[in-house]
């Protein structure tokens, strides 16, 4: 019996209805809800999943359904944090723990956002290599080809919305794609109105993203949306010197100011 | 379907000049929507006014805008022709024709063009306009001056007598400002402590005037009708209900060599001290940083000698927190060293004094009680030269204003001067004698022909010492510039009015707007000249730039009846330009995810949470709520909210959605 | 040099209320001439201005776009133009890594005291954009139904 | 239905004659970056990718576009509007090339949606105009289950002209419509006398997973059954399954005003997301995840063959490779047979 | 590092011990000194109250040659030459079309990017410290520095020490051990160009100057300009009759006075040619 098989059947026999991870899927693995003691063998705990868990602790049909038990990763984990610090989630309607070195020690719980923080502290963004050549080749181009390269880019997307359906911290119960009084963003996917979709999506993330990949990850056509938000992440926490993908404790990077934010292009 | 109206001013031919006002209205009126179009000479005039009216009556209309002047101008008057009419004020907009469009562009197509597409952009917005009630917020009537000098006094005592409370915070130890120092007053040369010290007297006897000396403004919140204040009280050492104001304590101090501020570094001080015999309030305080025992620790002599042990070391600064609906900002002004002046030898020379400086030297209560003694060796000069303009006019220097005081006061300095000095000689070199007042002219006449001043047209090159004598260089332009050189016993100079030190901050603590030189700006220099951009913050004296007494007794008395006329209303009626969170149908009751991020963004505090129950009384979610009475309306949180929950009125996300669009098709 | 044929750029400016448009009143009030290229909206404060009013204003085809707002710590509800100027960092950050053209946006600071100032930006920014040119590249992306195109699967 | 042979010159022959005919073609492109492999406009044969299993999207695109202008209007003055139609002939003569039979089957279950009854003009020009040639499937992979419903890797229902490969580069090239004719007879002679080889040689062979009349039977009753709350759990609410299905027909209709101009557009919408049913009244008759995955599957697999007596499935799979969450629907769909 | 030298007409003419001392001075402190090749007059007074364009393109020729001879800094001890090179190099810094209008008339492109420097700000830059090291006789005296007015006005165009009270040489002075006297006359004009056409006012003003230098019992006077020193030195009997009394404070170069703190020899700093004798030194 496994760790997380032995923790999840010890909660399901508490007063937890449901257990929250990863089982195996046919495409590697998927999220999987486990509500009788039987079902805790599926479970397993994967680190580089490709879908964030938390994505599903926001949605109120679940909040419904009161406790719920999460055996969850460093981005799930990340997102909890984040979603926490965003009024979304109440701690202790949850009964988080993780599975030490990925998945082979110890079960770990967490009751509070500081002992997610404190977990969190030493464990880097999860790796970023896949956004590398990417980066590297945006950096030598000029600004016209980077524009025609987003353009094709966006020009493939069908306005599914997966990536916002998959983004733990795309909560909004009414999406602003969803606004018509103005029509701030044009529902049909034009390339121009998957542009300014992006650009809304990736402003918004702005100092909120853990940089988890789930938006890539789940792009059907595979548009690099994950390489943006990652990019802003990483880049404005550099420059408004905030630890990327650690919840800020009130308001975050474009809720708040400095005073001093450096700017060399207002003049 | 909205029916708009459309009225083009000609503003006499200050638009029609560049801009072709029939052409506007005519293409604005095939605007789909506008039901009226017409233009006319002035709009902003009575039949222009009346215009409006008929056609609101006569052609229904549901929306107005009027190509005129800057809404800065005239938005207000507009929109109440309006309401007059029976059309929600705030379906009325204003489009700038004038100050950025008429006046800006040569005559011409694109000039015109671009006037049409600046109407049509308000025509659109006025499309998504919403019908707004103003807001009612109660007042709290009391009100808050800021400066005790004849000002503050002037309009504490105006806003009493009007039987509201008042609140007189003053920054030195006594009230009483520049005009306390002065010897006697121009022109009828009254002293200044018989006219002064009264009204002091009764500020300080007032049932409804709380006066806090030796404090200072620390923070101000809220807005018009509630501001939120924190006045710093700086710890006197000395309990003021306990002291008698016998003086024991200023005769036993150690330190008696401190500069007195009060008779600008001339005479001295000692460290427990009244700054001057009519200080109002009579008692002493300590000034920390001359103190033997708060510098060295040891000495506390006063506390020793005080009959009724009144003295109290190390207590901290008070806050106290009042909520006032009207603020009065009379700070007052400063006046030039005259170590500003490296002509006149950078202030290293003893006997080159400034005009405060005199006018210690020429007040009875001064250190030579009233002789004209020379600082340096005390004795009498009996040549005396006055250098007016000393800063003033002089872009170079960075002061390019003229301080609008110095020629009257030399004036009278020169006269007072030949008074106590009969045999003395006194020049005074100008560049134009500006005495604008009522009997003003006359009094320069008198020092003139009565009092044998001798003025001399031309600026004074440099001023430098030799062998005891002050040698003055300058020219006389009236004799062909002929280089004058006088050797005077003593120079005084007419330095430039200044702000104060510490306004910068303290306009930033208000949110009030102040000019390069750190006076405060007045909302509009000529229609709104003592009040301030932010609502409920007025303006009187010297603080908004230098001026004579008269002029700021009744700019202060002006200032005191704006506040008056705020508090003549039960309740305050504000703009309704705020922040609403939507609302919407259950089961969803708001758009509003409560991530709150706005909460931490508002610089007003005005969000708050609200918690969305349902017929049980259990919480279904917590929502945003915007509290009308705080919120100014900037509209950061609008902008900043990721769902587009929050929304404000007269600027909302539609308004400038179809603003910006419309611009761009026409 | 009269060039009629030249192209005339179109430029909208987004004021903030209290300082610039106070400022433009004050261009006015000194008859200080300016070219007609550019059209002033109002906004209480930089801090309402949405970055989606830019890609609403490209897309409509200006070719050029100026922001200006009170001077740090002038803002008259204190920190507006602080807020402002965070999201136009990481805006314009967002911009560049997309390859818009940040050159057609000019973001300054012009107090109720610089008509003068204003005069220059404008003037400044019309000489600049019409050196750029008109943006095609955003509004070829913008009209994608105008062309035929648009129903092929590209 | 003819059979003939083709042989690899021939192939780039016909394929040449039919770009010189002016005809605009469509076919599978793979993607440099990543192995995602799309429909796209293609000028030359050697643009067209292979070995691959499956386009992440369906050829619906050719037909039923993504978004499309139905009218456009003008206001020149006030009070008036001038009207500009959906004009048929400026859409082009296309031909999709290689598309797989399950897109080919798709294209029925389209047409039994938006042309039946009420013609839909724009659909039905495209579809006119439209010569369809898809290949049989030499390869699959474990998310096909086209012979599950009334499929096949050789299925030729829909297509127009079907080819199956042969190793030695030409393809049995089966003539099916008069369009496909028509398409033949661009370069004629390229097509030679069939070869007898047997085509069943060369298909790809699917298991099949379920019996699709028991699924039919079983889902009469199924609408309150709790199975749907537990198949989709893990469901986000995403509209990728929809837009990849080659049959899913759903649009809405938006708006795209410019001042006194604008259009109105129709485009593809999904019933996954939550605002597809929500009333202005803030009611939503489906506001729960398993309502909608519920409807996804009775439409497609109950409602449908009781109206239009077509399925509204051709088991291709992409909804399943596309789906972040894995739902897969073959998975599923033998869990409620069972 | 080679830094540019525009000796000017004076150097080469009425003031040659300005320019051997200079010379030696850099030497002593090993300022490598290279003369501008072809180079021009300034154009000085005559030129600008003369003809404004013809006064733009002399000193615009002399920067131009600067630049082309790939100086970055050039030292010009005459005050008078500073000036008109440093004022020209500001106007044509404002004006696009003068400047290119310039460029036509000098025959070679000007582009304004070379650092003019008089002598104070050369030593200033370079040799401050190296100065106090190699003292050998400090220059005990008290002595009244005179920066007359082309040094310091006008001040928006030089942006050199303060208009009204410099400190600049004083503070040279005192760190080779001289005693600076506090006078009010440092930047009182000395007649400048009217000491041929109107002596008798070059006579009164530079005799308040040296009233005031003699009253306060100064040693010597200290200037860093051919001009004053000419007045001052070359004028002292017209300024003697004019006083009434005889002066006889020397006026030195401050270049000279360094250079003797220095423990140079006086006939390599060209004392010997003053009209005042520079015995009591």
């Amino acid at each position: 019996m496994s760790k997380i098989e032995e923790k999840a059947v010890q909660m399901l026999g508490g007063d937890v209805k449901t257990v929250l991870g990863y089982e195996k899927g046919s495409k590697g693995t998927r999220p999987f809800f486990c509500h009788t003691t039987e079902d805790a063998a599926k479970l397993v705990y994967d680190e580089n999943a490709s879908t964030n868990l938390a994505a599903y602790l926001v949605k109120q049909e679940i909040k419904d359904e009161g406790k719920i038990g999460v055996c969850a990763n460093t981005i799930t984990l990340r997102a909890i944090a984040q979603l926490a610090s965003e009024n979304q989630i109440d701690m202790n309607s949850l009964a988080l723990f993780t599975v030490l070195d990925e998945g082979k020690g110890d079960v770990k719980d967490f009751a509070s956002v500081d002992d997610i923080n404190a977990y969190l502290a030493d464990k880097p963004l999860p790796d970023s290599e896949k956004y590398d050549n990417l980066d590297k080749k945006l950096e030598a181009m000029t600004s016209e080809e980077r524009w025609t390269f987003w353009v094709n880019e966006f020009s493939r997307c069908i306005k599914c919305y997966a990536c916002r359906a998959a983004c733990p911290l795309c909560y909004c119960t009414r999406c602003i794609t969803d606004v018509n009084r103005p029509q701030w963003i044009n529902p049909w996917p034009s390339p121009m109105a998957n542009m300014e979709w992006q650009v809304n999506r990736v402003m918004h993330m702005t100092g909120r993203c853990i940089g988890c990949g789930a938006c890539q990850n789940a792009c059907p056509v595979g548009i690099p949306i994950g390489y943006l938000s990652r990019k802003m992440l990483v880049d404005m926490s550099k420059e408004f010197g905030y630890i990327p993908g650690q919840a800020m404790k009130d308001g975050n990077s474009l809720s708040t100011f400095k005073p001093d934010d450096q700017e060399n292009f207002i003049h | 379907m909205s029916k708009i109206g459309v009225f083009i001013c000609h503003c006499g031919e200050n638009i029609s000049a560049t801009v072709d006002c029939q052409k506007v209205a005519e293409e604005v009126g095939k605007v789909e929507g506008v039901e009226f179009a017409t233009d006319y000479k002035y709009m902003c005039s009575d039949p222009g006014q009346n215009l409006i009216k008929q056609a609101i009556k006569e052609h229904h209309l549901t929306g107005v805008v009027v190509g005129s002047c800057s809404p800065r101008m005239h938005e207000p008057t507009f929109r109440k022709t309006c309401a007059s009419a029976g059309l929600n004020p705030f379906m009325c907009e204003v489009a700038n024709l004038r100050e950025q469009c008429s006046w800006v562009h040569e005559k011409g197509e694109s000039t015109t063009e671009k006037a049409i597409s600046l109407v049509k952009m308000l025509v659109e917005k006025v499309k998504k306009d919403q019908p707004l009630q103003s807001i009612e917020v109660p007042i709290t009537k009391k009100a808050l001056v800021i400066g005790g000098g004849i000002a503050g006094i002037q309009a504490a005592l105006d806003i009493a007598n009007c039987g509201h409370q008042v609140i007189l915070v003053e920054k030195e130890p006594s009230i009483g400002g520049h005009m306390s120092q002065l010897s006697e007053t121009f022109p009828t040369l009254d002293c200044s402590q018989c006219i002064l010290t009264p009204r002091m007297v009764e500020v300080a006897q007032h049932p409804n005037i709380t006066l806090y000396t030796y404090a200072e403004l620390e923070k101000v919140e809220g807005s018009i009708g509630n501001f939120d204040v924190t006045i710093r009280l700086k710890a006197k050492s000395v309990d003021f209900s306990k002291c008698t104001g016998c003086g024991t304590c200023q005769q036993k101090c150690p330190q008696k060599k401190i500069p007195s501020e009060f008779n600008a570094g001339l005479g001295t001080r000692t460290a427990i001290y009244v700054p001057f015999p009519q200080a109002v309030p009579n008692k002493p305080v300590i000034d920390k940083e001359h103190c033997n025992y708060y510098q060295k620790g040891k000495c506390k002599l006063c506390s020793k000698v005080c009959p009724v042990g009144a003295i109290e070391y190390d207590k901290p600064d008070e806050f106290i927190k009042e909520n006032v609906g009207a603020i009065v900002v009379t700070t007052g002004f400063n006046v030039l060293n005259t170590d500003f002046f490296p002509e006149y030898g950078y202030g290293k020379y003893k006997d080159v004094i400034n005009g405060l400086q005199f006018e210690r030297l020429a007040s009875a209560s001064g250190p030579t009680l009233g002789e004209i003694r020379r600082p340096s060796d005390g004795a009498i000069p009996k040549k005396i030269v006055f250098i007016a303009c000393c800063g003033s006019r002089d872009p170079a220097k960075g002061i390019p204003y003229c301080s609008k005081i110095c020629c009257m006061y030399t004036a009278k300095h020169a006269m007072l001067y030949q008074h106590k000095v009969h045999d003395g000689e006194s020049y005074i070199f100008y560049m134009d004698v500006r005495a604008t007042g009522k009997n003003y002219e006359e009094f320069v006449r008198r020092a003139i022909e009565e009092d044998g001043v001798k003025y001399v047209r031309g600026r004074v090159a440099r001023v430098y010492e030799k062998n005891g004598k002050l040698i003055v260089k300058g020219a006389d332009t009236l004799l062909g510039g002929q280089p004058v050189e006088i050797e005077a016993d003593m120079v005084v100079l007419a330095t430039a009015g200044v702000s104060n030190p510490g306004a910068e901050q303290l306009a930033q603590k208000m949110h009030i707007s102040y000019d390069p030189y750190y006076f405060f700006s007045e909302a509009h220099p000529k229609l709104r000249p003592v009040e301030t951009n932010t609502a409920g913050i007025f303006l009187a004296g010297a603080c908004q730039s230098p001026k004579d007494i008269p002029d700021t007794v009744s700019m202060a008395s002006g200032a005191a009846a704006k506040v008056a006329a705020l508090f003549s209303q039960k309740n305050l009626v504000r703009e309704p330009v705020i922040a609403v969170v939507n609302r919407c149908a259950p089961p969803v009751f708001s758009t509003c995810v409560g991530c709150f991020m706005c909460e931490t963004a508002c610089p007003y505090h005005a969000i708050e949470r609200e918690d969305i129950k349902d017929r049980k009384g259990n919480v279904i979610k917590t929502v945003a709520k915007v509290n009308p009475g705080l919120c100014q309306g900037c509209g950061t949180c609008v902008a900043f909210c990721r769902s587009k929950s929050i929304d404000i009125q007269g600027f909302s996300n539609e308004e400038m959605y179809s603003e910006v669009v419309s611009l761009l098709n026409s | 040099m009269d060039n009629n044929n030249e192209f005339e750029p179109k430029i909208v400016a987004f004021v903030c209320n209290w300082c610039t448009y106070a400022g433009a009143d004050l261009t006015g009030t000194s008859r200080i001439k300016y070219a007609t290229n550019v059209k002033i909206v109002r906004f209480p404060c930089t801090g309402r201005i949405d970055f989606m009013l830019l890609l609403k204003a490209f897309a409509g085809g200006a070719d050029g776009i100026i922001i200006s707002g009170c001077h740090p710590n002038d803002c008259h509800y204190t920190s507006g133009n602080f807020h402002a100027r965070r999201r136009w960092i990481t805006f314009r950050h967002m911009l560049e890594i997309l390859g818009v053209d940040v050159r057609r946006i000019c973001f300054t600071w012009v107090s109720a005291a610089e008509g003068a100032k204003w005069a220059d930006v404008v003037n400044d920014n019309v000489a600049n954009i019409r050196k750029l040119g008109p943006y095609k590249e955003y509004t070829k992306v913008a009209q994608y139904f105008e062309k035929e195109a648009y129903n092929e699967q590209d | 239905m003819e059979k003939r042979y083709i042989n690899k010159e021939g192939l780039s022959k016909w394929f040449s004659s039919i770009l010189n005919a002016g005809k605009r073609v469509y076919a599978p492109v793979r993607y440099e970056k990543d192995e995602k492999v799309d429909f796209r406009q293609v000028l030359s044969l050697d643009e067209v990718a292979d070995d691959y299993v499956q386009t992440t999207m369906s050829a619906k695109a050719a037909i039923f576009p993504r978004a499309e202008v139905l009218f456009k209007y003008k206001s020149e003055h006030k009070g008036e509007m001038t009207l500009e139609d959906f004009n048929p002939d400026n859409v082009p003569e296309t031909v999709v090339w290689k598309m797989r039979p399950c897109d080919a089957a798709g294209f029925i279950s389209l047409t039994d949606i938006l042309n039946t009854g009420y013609e839909d003009l724009l659909y039905k020009t495209h579809l006119d105009k439209t010569t369809l040639v898809s290949f049989s499937c030499a390869k699959a992979d474990d998310f096909c289950f086209c012979t599950s419903v009334q499929g096949g890797p050789g299925e030729t229902r829909g297509s127009d002209i079907q080819l199956t490969m042969l190793p030695d580069g030409g393809a049995i090239a089966e003539i099916i419509t008069e369009k496909g004719e028509a398409l033949m007879k661009l370069s004629e002679d390229a097509f030679l006398l069939d070869n007898g080889e047997d085509k069943a040689k060369y298909l790809a062979d699917v298991p099949v997973y379920f019996d699709i009349e028991t699924l039919q039977g079983k889902l009469k009753d199924a609408f309150n059954s709790d199975i749907w709350k537990e198949q989709s759990e893990r469901c986000l609410g995403c509209g990728a399954c929809a837009y990849v299905c080659p049959t899913c027909a759903c649009f809405s209709i938006e708006e795209d005003p410019h001042g006194t101009q604008g259009a109105r557009l129709r485009c593809w919408d999904s019933c996954g997301f939550k605002m597809f049913t929500q009333h202005t009244s803030g009611h939503n008759p489906r506001a729960k995840q398993s309502q909608r995955w519920r409807q996804r599957i009775l439409h497609k697999f109950s409602y449908m063959p009781d109206r239009v007596k077509d399925f509204g499935c051709t088991g291709c799979g992409r909804c399943s490779r596309a789906c972040p969450a894995d739902m897969n629907i073959r998975e599923h769909l033998s869990s409620i047979v069972k | 590092m080679k830094i540019g030298f525009y000796p000017g007409c004076s150097l080469k003419g009425t003031s040659r011990e300005y320019n051997e001392s200079v010379l030696a001075l850099a030497k002593a402190l090993d300022i490598q000194l290279e003369e501008i090749d072809d180079w021009n007059c300034c154009g000085a007074t005559a030129a600008h109250s003369v003809n404004k364009e013809l006064s733009l393109s002399l000193p615009a020729r002399v920067l131009a040659l600067a630049e082309h001879q790939g100086f970055k800094e050039i030292v010009v001890p005459c005050a008078a030459c500073y000036n008109r090179l440093s004022t020209t190099q500001y106007e044509l810094a404002q004006d696009e079309e003068k400047k290119k209008k310039v460029s036509e008339i000098i025959g070679m492109p000007y582009d304004g990017s070379v650092k003019i420097l008089n002598v104070l700000q050369m030593l200033q830059k370079y040799s401050l410290d190296t100065i106090k090291s190699k003292i050998v006789k400090p220059f005990a005296y008290k002595v009244a520095c005179y920066y007359g007015c082309l040094l310091v006005r006008p001040h928006k165009v030089l942006q050199f020490d303060r208009v009204e009270d410099p400190q600049v040489m004083d503070s040279m002075m005192s760190l080779i051990g001289a005693t600076p006297i506090d006078w009010a006359f440092k930047t009182e004009c000395c007649g400048g160009g009217f000491t041929e056409s109107r002596t008798d006012i070059v006579a009164k003003l530079s005799g308040n100057v040296m009233k005031d230098v003699n009253d306060r019992g100064a040693e010597a006077v200290i200037v860093a300009c051919p001009m004053c020193h000419s007045n001052l030195d070359m004028r002292r009997p017209e300024i003697d009759k004019y006083l009434g009394e005889d002066v006889k404070v020397p006026v030195l170069y401050i270049t000279q006075a360094i250079g003797l703190a220095l423990g140079i020899e006086p006939e390599t700093l060209g004392l010997q040619r003053h009209f005042v004798k520079v015995n009591t030194i």
